[in-house]
């Protein structure tokens, strides 16, 4: 490796963790002029992530780390592989920056590499298009700051590579999302910023416990050490537990997930692309980096880990199907998806001598769904229209699976893992999932159909119409694109065997089936809806059939909360809210003794009184005096004492 | 050409560490002469008087700071006369510190002080005299090695303050000045006592001198006692605290800005000094859960009464209160090997982080009182555009305050908490975490009110008043130095190292 | 027991009286004077170490009391303005939490007086005016409550 | 036992009863002993009545006293210099101050008069806190008072005082007195923070008292109309006098007990004897000359400690060979700079200026 080249690479990485917040201070102050035109520059800002990404990936043996995936041995062969956390002797840049918090240090490795890689395509497009429609918003500039804040800190989440510099990121990720969740300030966006806000600071809570209890062995170690102190410290066990547990909440596991179906939809478009396409992704990084696998077994974590997996992907795609809205669909997708991570990171966990092929297929899986579901949400700026299920049926066939499109590719992988670890069952249950995938897109593609002819929105032209159209084509485009050259790139096996006939039928019959079925439901559906509408309407021609569906759409949608079979979003938590809400009162009334009304003084208004009592005492000058003096006696007698 | 830039640069760094050693007279005589000017000229007639006295006060304080940043610890014996006789200026990392958070604070003070008080009517014929003698004061207390010199100036920090605080002159800020003067003058007298106790046992009143031929005895014992307890006195640790919420929450916004980041936090820097380096012998374990046991209920009780304030600036008083426990908490961590140097490092940082965020918020206090005419939090409903900036600065302020990821306030917590953890001190480790929470509290409340909606029917009853350009972005510089400090906080922390304690260092090897 | 002992013991009792002065006795003045009763005990206790050696005195303390009583007084001068200018404000000579516990010190809470007051319709019994003290310490928080901390 | 006493005792005591024989050194001890003894009661009774006495107009009053019996025990442990200034400033200007100030706050309106107990008005709390709080605090001072007396009766002296090596160094200090030579030399920075907190204590005092009426003392005389006969010659005596002895003790203040805080006491003493027969009226703001003379000390004393910094080599040091009569500019200047302030504080005005009949 040219080690002068990779210096003069390796400066850009401090380059790229600042420069977006530089801009945001003039993206949040500079007004509608400036503010715009940082906004412009923060995108393009995005494109430079390719230079390090590109220049690891073009490296000879860049990619090393992933060789393992389809490797020269064939399925079975991931001989060589030096685990992506640990050496491997691919090609990385370091960059150090000791007076920067705790001694700063950014590594680009094969990881990193694959998900700056991502990074750079979702941003581009994702804040090119925030630009071009958040542009007559009032609070546009408190949006891109957000925004702009948000990218810095997950760029850093992926370029770190000691524990200080990656919490802080991480943290500063998480906090920093939340102004895009409750950016529309609408009341359902307030409360799934609240909840947002709730779970993701108990998970920063659990996460900094572990982190300190790092933190405390080993100071600020480097990154690449940190599995080996966890698996030497004494709670080793409870260091992987909270680890994984604390990611969790990122990562939208089931039942942890309620705040992202309340989250993603809540948020503008483009914030919900990066949400759903990147940060949900740092809970990987966290894993990868962090967690000891690949060393030696850890039964429980796994154990829930697949446990987790499987219920998360039954759970949410049965439950998205029910939804109503595109955007929530797409939010319990990603969270199936992110069910398939987690069963990757159960598997290295269960199966050490899988790890590293375990993370290389979910990194490539990660670097697909990203585009894939940027792609799709992005599209969504068209919902409205009749051609929006058009620009999203290309990146819903990637990720179901189908045969040739990227999703094959991801899926191979994971399937590689599955064979690899001697799981047979896991290459049963993908195509399963597959095949759930495949109804929740469909539903997707209806919906956002459904949308376009009930409410068509073509009149409201916006300007920057094309540029729109621009970023969803790019994305679409990418997600298509990408993750191909990426295997061919790095495993050219993997490519060769996503190709073979048995592949394309692996991943064709899920497909099929799904939309046999979907075919299957939407006959049986119209003939139900034939045959009411002629008990209902009884003789009128067919001529005005278009306007009579409108009607019937228009009179089904409009209490769509009503619907018995529509799980409301984020499922179990406001029920649980209410009734946690309705339990307590019921147990006060108990404890009292006493009927609802007047209403009790809260515990807020005793502790008031009894503080501000308190403090009255404490306030006079004679109990401070007294006070004084039994200060000075009680340090003079513990004095005296260590004078003994 | 490079070359001699190099030369050239270097030659000036060369002179700036040789001029160090006069720089730590001048942080004290310079702000004094200049308010003694002032004095004489008027304000009025010469307002750029106190701005430039300010400019040159920092520029003495960054040539002091580059000197022992760059050759140690800095030492000036005045009159020419050896320490035991006459008196030593001596300015280590951690006196380099607080120089320069008196100073970045200090010169903030100055220029909002102007517009505030000229726009609220105040006088400020004798706010700057006493503002900057406060400063040399201040400066003082950091880098005077001599027990009785440190009683003058503790009484010269009292006499600046209190009338700061009365400037108001209602009942409460009057009584609480009150209450400040006789608690005060209980406290220096009690210091005093304690002096008078340590030259007769020592014969000697330098610090460092005192500290090496103690002996712990019960006149140590007693002198410690009365020093600490006049100490506690005087910075207002609970449960001596009678005096700070009215009197920081009454006064001119600038002045509680620097009452709250600076006044107050110079007694306790004495009481960590004394204790680090006059008193290590006394410094047991449970002399150490003594003092952070105090330490530990202000934070919680601090943080309750500021829970339940219906205005701004006595949140933010009380807040005060509770962050200084995290100070206190140093002292049963600094006897324990393992924890003894991120809690030593922790507590400096968060002196220094407190400071700034206590000066930005109070700064902001005063920018909505300015704009709206009041500070009750209801009033931040429906906010005007005006104060969006300020709010900004609150929030930041704030999110330093509670120890959130990447601000000041999270390194010095994360120092602290480190120490504790590795120390295996469950208890005050759950007191740092505990404290940040309600802090979380507190503050959640108060930007509760500033992201609410106004209630219908709002009617502001006066239009806002415009905010001078300079009050409008002096709180958010304080609060992003506050965040930056989270974000780089090698070169403190360096600068910090200059003459640790021993009882810090001896565990390092 | 030598003379500077003996006056040091003085010195030590003065203390004592000082302190329990301040804290006892609730009128101003009365507090002030505890508090240059306490200092010029301290001063004793200085002048009295400084005579303790047997061939010489010691100049130290003697000049640390020189300075101390100037502080002293200066001090005692600000705080007597202090307390003449509280005076005329709100015509008290005690601190106000001598006067009246809580109230005063958290107005608007829901203490049990004001719940009280609120229970029976609030403001005097009818017939009794209101003290004056009173009238003038709630216009001067309505004051403050209008204009917010200065 | 008794020798012991007597050495003790002697050497404490004016050096006249040195001489004697045996049997008359060991009387003279004794009652010096007995004199000690009833001084020390004496400050602890009057002490007690002055925070404790049930008449406030008595204790403001007995305070004086209780200064001026602090004085002679300073007298006693062989402090002079003490002893004057504790007679200057301790009683004389503290005890005026707080006589002002009760003026103020009881008032002598209404029938009362000073002498009356204060009889709290029905409603107010009671003058002291209740009873079982008393003695709680008296149980903690107690228990103080023992620790601090056990601890100060078993101090031993050390062998290096800075003390001792001020004495040792006093020839290069330029002056003999030892106590100027700490206050002006050695420990000079003390000295100028000194002379500032006076000064900031006259502008706290501004910043409180700015709206307050400044009908202060002295107006009663000039209500009165007329003076009582022996007021304007006993002042036409006291003003020149007062001026004489100022400046000898500025004078003497190099050699031996004396210098610039006892003679602007002695100054100060007098503006408030002239303000006190309405010789001297108050006004709202000092005059440049005033305001010169405010700041004036310690900016002379500063300057000439800062250039000591190019002329001798550290800041405060005097050049060699001018340490004397630069002691002497400064301490002249002092004396103004002391007086000034005090004065003004008594009056509680930002300046003086004299009254035309």
């Amino acid at each position: 490796m040219n080690i002068a080249a990779s210096h003069g690479v390796a400066w850009w990485l401090p380059v790229l963790a600042l420069l977006p917040l530089l801009l945001a201070p003039l993206i949040g102050f500079g007004g509608p002029r400036w503010g715009r035109r940082a906004g412009w520059l923060l995108a393009a800002s995005g494109a430079l992530l390719l230079i390090p990404a590109l220049w690891v990936v073009g490296q000879p043996g860049g990619l090393v780390g992933l060789a393992g995936l389809g490797g020269p041995g064939g399925l079975g062969g991931f001989g060589g592989f030096g685990g992506l956390g640990g050496e491997a002797s691919g090609a990385r840049l370091t960059f150090e920056l000791p007076w920067l918090l705790l001694h700063v240090r950014l590594q680009v490795d094969a990881a990193s590499a694959l998900l700056l890689l991502l990074t750079a395509l979702l941003w581009v497009a994702a804040v090119a298009q925030a630009v071009v429609t958040t542009a007559a918003d009032r609070h546009c500039g408190r949006f891109g700051a957000a925004l702009a804040v948000t990218l810095a800190a997950f760029t850093t989440v992926v370029l770190a590579a000691d524990l200080a510099t990656f919490y802080f990121a991480y943290a500063t990720m998480t906090l920093a999302a939340y102004p895009l969740i409750i950016h529309q300030q609408t009341p359902q966006a307030q409360r799934a910023g609240r909840v947002y806000l709730a779970m993701a600071v108990l998970a920063e809570g659990v996460l900094l416990s572990a982190v300190l209890m790092i933190a405390g062995a080993a100071g600020n170690p480097q990154l690449s050490a940190v599995p080996e102190i966890i698996a030497a410290h004494p709670f080793s066990d409870w260091l992987v537990l909270l680890l994984g547990v604390g990611f969790a909440v990122k990562a939208g596991a089931v039942p942890l997930h309620v705040w992202l179906p309340l989250a993603h939809p809540a948020a503008p478009i483009p914030a919900s692309a990066l949400l759903s396409g990147l940060l949900v992704k740092a809970a990987l990084v966290g894993w990868l980096r962090l967690l000891p696998l690949g060393e030696a077994v850890w039964p429980t974590f796994a154990a829930a880990a697949l446990a987790v997996a499987v219920v998360t992907v039954l759970y949410a795609n049965l439950v998205g199907l029910t939804q109503r809205r595109a955007k929530t669909v797409l939010a319990y997708s990603t969270v199936s998806q992110m069910g398939l991570l987690i069963a990757m990171v159960g598997l290295a966990a269960l199966v050490p001598a899988a790890a590293p092929v375990a993370f290389a297929a979910a990194l490539l899986f990660a670097v697909h769904h990203g585009l894939a579901k940027g792609a799709l949400f992005l599209s969504c700026a068209f919902a409205g229209r009749r051609s929006a299920w058009r620009y999203a049926l290309l990146p819903a066939l990637a990720l179901a699976g189908a045969p040739l499109s990227s999703g094959a590719v991801a899926k191979a992988g994971l399937k590689e893992v599955g064979e690899a670890a001697a799981l047979e069952a896991l290459v049963l249950s993908l195509s399963f999932a597959s095949l759930l995938t495949t109804l929740l897109m469909a539903r997707l593609l209806w919906l956002l159909y459904r949308q376009g002819v009930e409410s068509p929105q073509e009149g409201e032209q916006r300007g920057g119409e094309w540029l729109t159209r621009a970023t969803v084509l790019f994305t679409v485009a990418a997600s298509l694109t990408v993750p191909w050259l990426l295997a061919g790139r790095c495993c050219p096996t993997l490519l060769s065997a996503a190709l073979q006939p048995s592949a394309l039928w692996a991943a064709a019959w899920p497909l099929l089936l799904g939309s046999a079925l979907v075919v299957a439901a939407l006959f049986g559906g119209y003939a139900l809806w034939r045959r009411s509408l002629k008990s209902r309407s009884g003789n009128r021609g067919d001529d005005h059939t278009r306007d009579r569906i409108r009607d019937y759409i228009d009179s089904h949608s409009r209490d769509s909360r009503g619907q018995p079979w529509t799980v409301p979003e984020g499922d179990w938590i406001k029920p649980a809210l209410l009734g946690g809400v309705r339990l307590a009162r019921r147990l006060r009334r108990l404890w009292r003794r006493a009927p609802p009304r007047p209403p009790l003084p809260a515990w807020g208004v005793v502790g008031a009184r009894w503080s501000a009592a308190i403090e009255s005492r404490l306030v006079a000058l004679a109990m401070a005096g007294a006070l004084f003096l039994v200060l000075v006696l009680g340090i003079s007698v513990l004095g005296m004492w260590a004078g003994r | 050409m490079s070359s001699e830039f190099a030369d050239s640069g270097l030659m000036t760094a060369e002179l700036l560490t040789a001029s160090a050693e006069l720089a730590l007279p001048l942080v004290f005589f310079v702000p004094l002469l200049t308010a003694l000017l002032v004095f004489w000229v008027g304000s009025t007639r010469a307002p750029w008087l106190p701005p430039l006295g300010a400019a040159l006060t920092v520029a003495a304080a960054v040539v002091l700071i580059f000197g022992v940043a760059n050759g140690g610890p800095q030492s000036h014996h005045l009159g020419g006369w050896q320490p035991p006789l006459g008196i030593e200026l001596y300015a280590d990392g951690f006196a380099a510190v607080m120089i320069a958070l008196t100073a970045v604070v200090g010169l903030a003070v100055t220029l909002y002080a102007g517009p505030y008080l000229r726009g609220k009517g105040l006088s400020l014929e004798h706010f700057w005299p006493l503002w900057l003698i406060q400063w040399a004061t201040l400066n003082g207390i950091f880098i005077s090695a001599d027990l009785f010199n440190l009683y003058v100036m503790l009484e010269l920090l009292t006499l600046t303050g209190a009338p700061l605080a009365a400037m108001a002159a209602d009942r409460a800020a009057l009584s609480a000045a009150l209450r400040y003067m006789l608690l005060a003058l209980l406290g220096s007298l009690a210091y005093l006592l304690g002096v008078a106790l340590l030259y007769g046992a020592t014969g000697s009143l330098h610090l460092q001198e005192v500290g090496a031929l103690l002996e712990a005895d019960a006149t140590a014992a007693i002198a410690a006692a009365l020093i600490t307890a006049g100490l506690f006195a005087k910075a207002a640790i609970f449960p001596l605290h009678i005096w700070l919420m009215p009197a920081h929450s009454n006064a001119p916004a600038p002045a509680s800005a620097a009452l709250s980041a600076l006044v107050a936090k110079a007694v306790v820097y004495l009481v960590l000094r004394l204790w680090l380096w006059v008193f290590p012998v006394l410094l047991t374990a449970p002399m150490g859960w003594l003092i952070g046991g105090i330490g530990a209920v202000a934070i919680v009780y601090g943080a309750v009464q500021a829970m339940r304030q219906p205005r701004l600036k006595p949140v933010i008083a009380y807040s005060t209160i509770a962050q200084f426990g995290y100070l206190l908490l140093l002292l049963p961590l600094v006897v324990l090997p393992a924890a003894a140097l991120p809690a030593w490092q922790g507590a400096a940082y968060h002196a220094v982080v407190h400071g700034l965020a206590k000066a930005a918020a109070f700064l902001a206090a005063g920018n909505m009182i300015y704009a709206l005419g009041h500070d009750r939090l209801e009033g931040l409903r429906g906010l005007t555009p005006y104060l969006s900036v300020s709010m900004l600065a609150l929030a930041l302020a704030f999110a330093s305050l509670m120890g959130m990821p990447p601000t000041g306030g999270f390194l010095s917590k994360w120092l602290l908490l480190s120490g504790a953890i590795a120390a295996e001190q469950w208890l005050w480790a759950a007191v740092v975490i505990v404290g940040g929470l309600l802090a979380a509290v507190y503050a959640f409340r108060v930007l509760a009110y500033v992201h609410a909606a106004p209630p219908s029917g709002w009617v502001e009853l006066r239009a806002p008043r415009r905010l001078p350009r300079i009050m409008e972005w002096t709180p958010v510089v304080l609060a992003l130095l506050a965040l930056l400090l989270g974000v780089s906080g090698m070169p403190l922390l360096q600068l910090l190292a200059h003459g640790a304690p021993e009882i810090v260092t001896q565990w390092a090897e | 027991m030598s003379q500077a002992a003996f006056y040091a013991l003085v010195a030590g009792a003065l203390t004592g009286i000082g302190i329990y002065g301040l804290i006892t006795q609730r009128h101003l003045l009365r507090r002030v004077l505890a508090v240059n009763i306490l200092g010029s005990s301290v001063f004793l206790l200085l002048v009295a170490l400084a005579r303790r050696h047997p061939d010489y005195v010691d100049p130290v303390p003697h000049a640390m009391v020189l300075t101390g009583i100037v502080i002293a007084v200066s001090a005692t001068a600000f705080a007597l303005v202090l307390a003449r200018r509280y005076h005329a404000a709100t015509g008290l000579t005690h601190l106000p939490e001598d006067e009246e516990s809580e109230e005063a010190l958290a107005p608007g809470l829901l203490n049990r007086r004001s719940l009280a007051d609120r229970r029976s319709g609030g403001g005097p019994p009818p017939g009794q005016p209101e003290r004056r003290q009173g009238a003038r310490r709630r216009s001067d928080e309505d004051r403050r409550s209008d204009e917010g901390a200065q | 036992m008794i020798r012991a006493l007597a050495d003790d005792a002697v050497s404490g005591a004016a050096t006249g009863a040195a001489t004697g024989a045996a049997t008359d050194l060991e009387i003279a001890a004794l009652l010096w002993w007995a004199f000690d003894g009833l001084l020390a009661l004496g400050l602890l009774g009057l002490a007690y009545q002055v925070v404790a006495g049930r008449q406030l107009f008595r204790s403001v009053v007995l305070f004086i006293i209780y200064g001026l019996l602090m004085a002679v025990a300073w007298a006693r442990l062989a402090a002079p210099d003490l002893a004057l200034a504790e007679a200057a400033i301790g009683a004389g200007l503290t005890g005026a101050l707080l006589l002002s100030a009760y003026r103020n706050l009881i008032g002598t309106d209404g029938e009362e008069g000073p002498h009356a107990p204060i009889t709290p008005p029905a409603g107010a709390p009671p003058m002291t806190v209740p009873r079982w709080a008393a003695l709680f605090a008296a149980a903690l001072a107690g228990l103080l008072v023992a620790g601090i007396g056990w601890v100060a009766v078993g101090l031993q002296p050390p062998e290096q005082t800075a003390g001792r090596l001020a004495l040792e160094q006093l020839a290069e200090s330029g002056v003999e007195n030892p106590v100027t030579a700490v206050l002006l030399n050695f420990r000079s920075i003390d000295t100028i923070g000194e002379v500032v907190v006076l000064f900031v204590a006259f502008l706290a005092a501004r910043v409180v008292a700015q709206e307050l009426d400044h009908a202060g003392p002295g107006d009663w005389l000039r209500a009165s109309q007329r003076e009582p006969l022996l007021v304007g010659p006993l002042i036409a005596f006291i003003a020149p006098m007062a001026v004489l002895v100022t400046g000898y003790l500025l004078w003497a203040g190099g050699h031996q007990p004396g210098g610039a805080f006892q003679a602007g006491a002695v100054l100060a003493a007098l503006a408030v004897l002239l303000r006190l027969t309405g010789r001297l009226r108050p006004r709202l703001e000092p005059t440049l000359l005033e305001r010169s003379v405010l700041v004036g000390g310690v900016v002379l004393f500063s300057a000439i400690g800062l250039a000591g910094a190019g002329l001798a080599g550290a800041v405060l040091e005097y050049p060699p060979g001018w340490d004397y009569r630069l002691i002497l500019l400064i301490e002249t200047v002092l004396t103004l700079s002391i007086a000034l302030p005090l004065a003004l504080l008594f009056s509680g005005s930002g300046g003086l200026r004299q009254e035309v009949r």
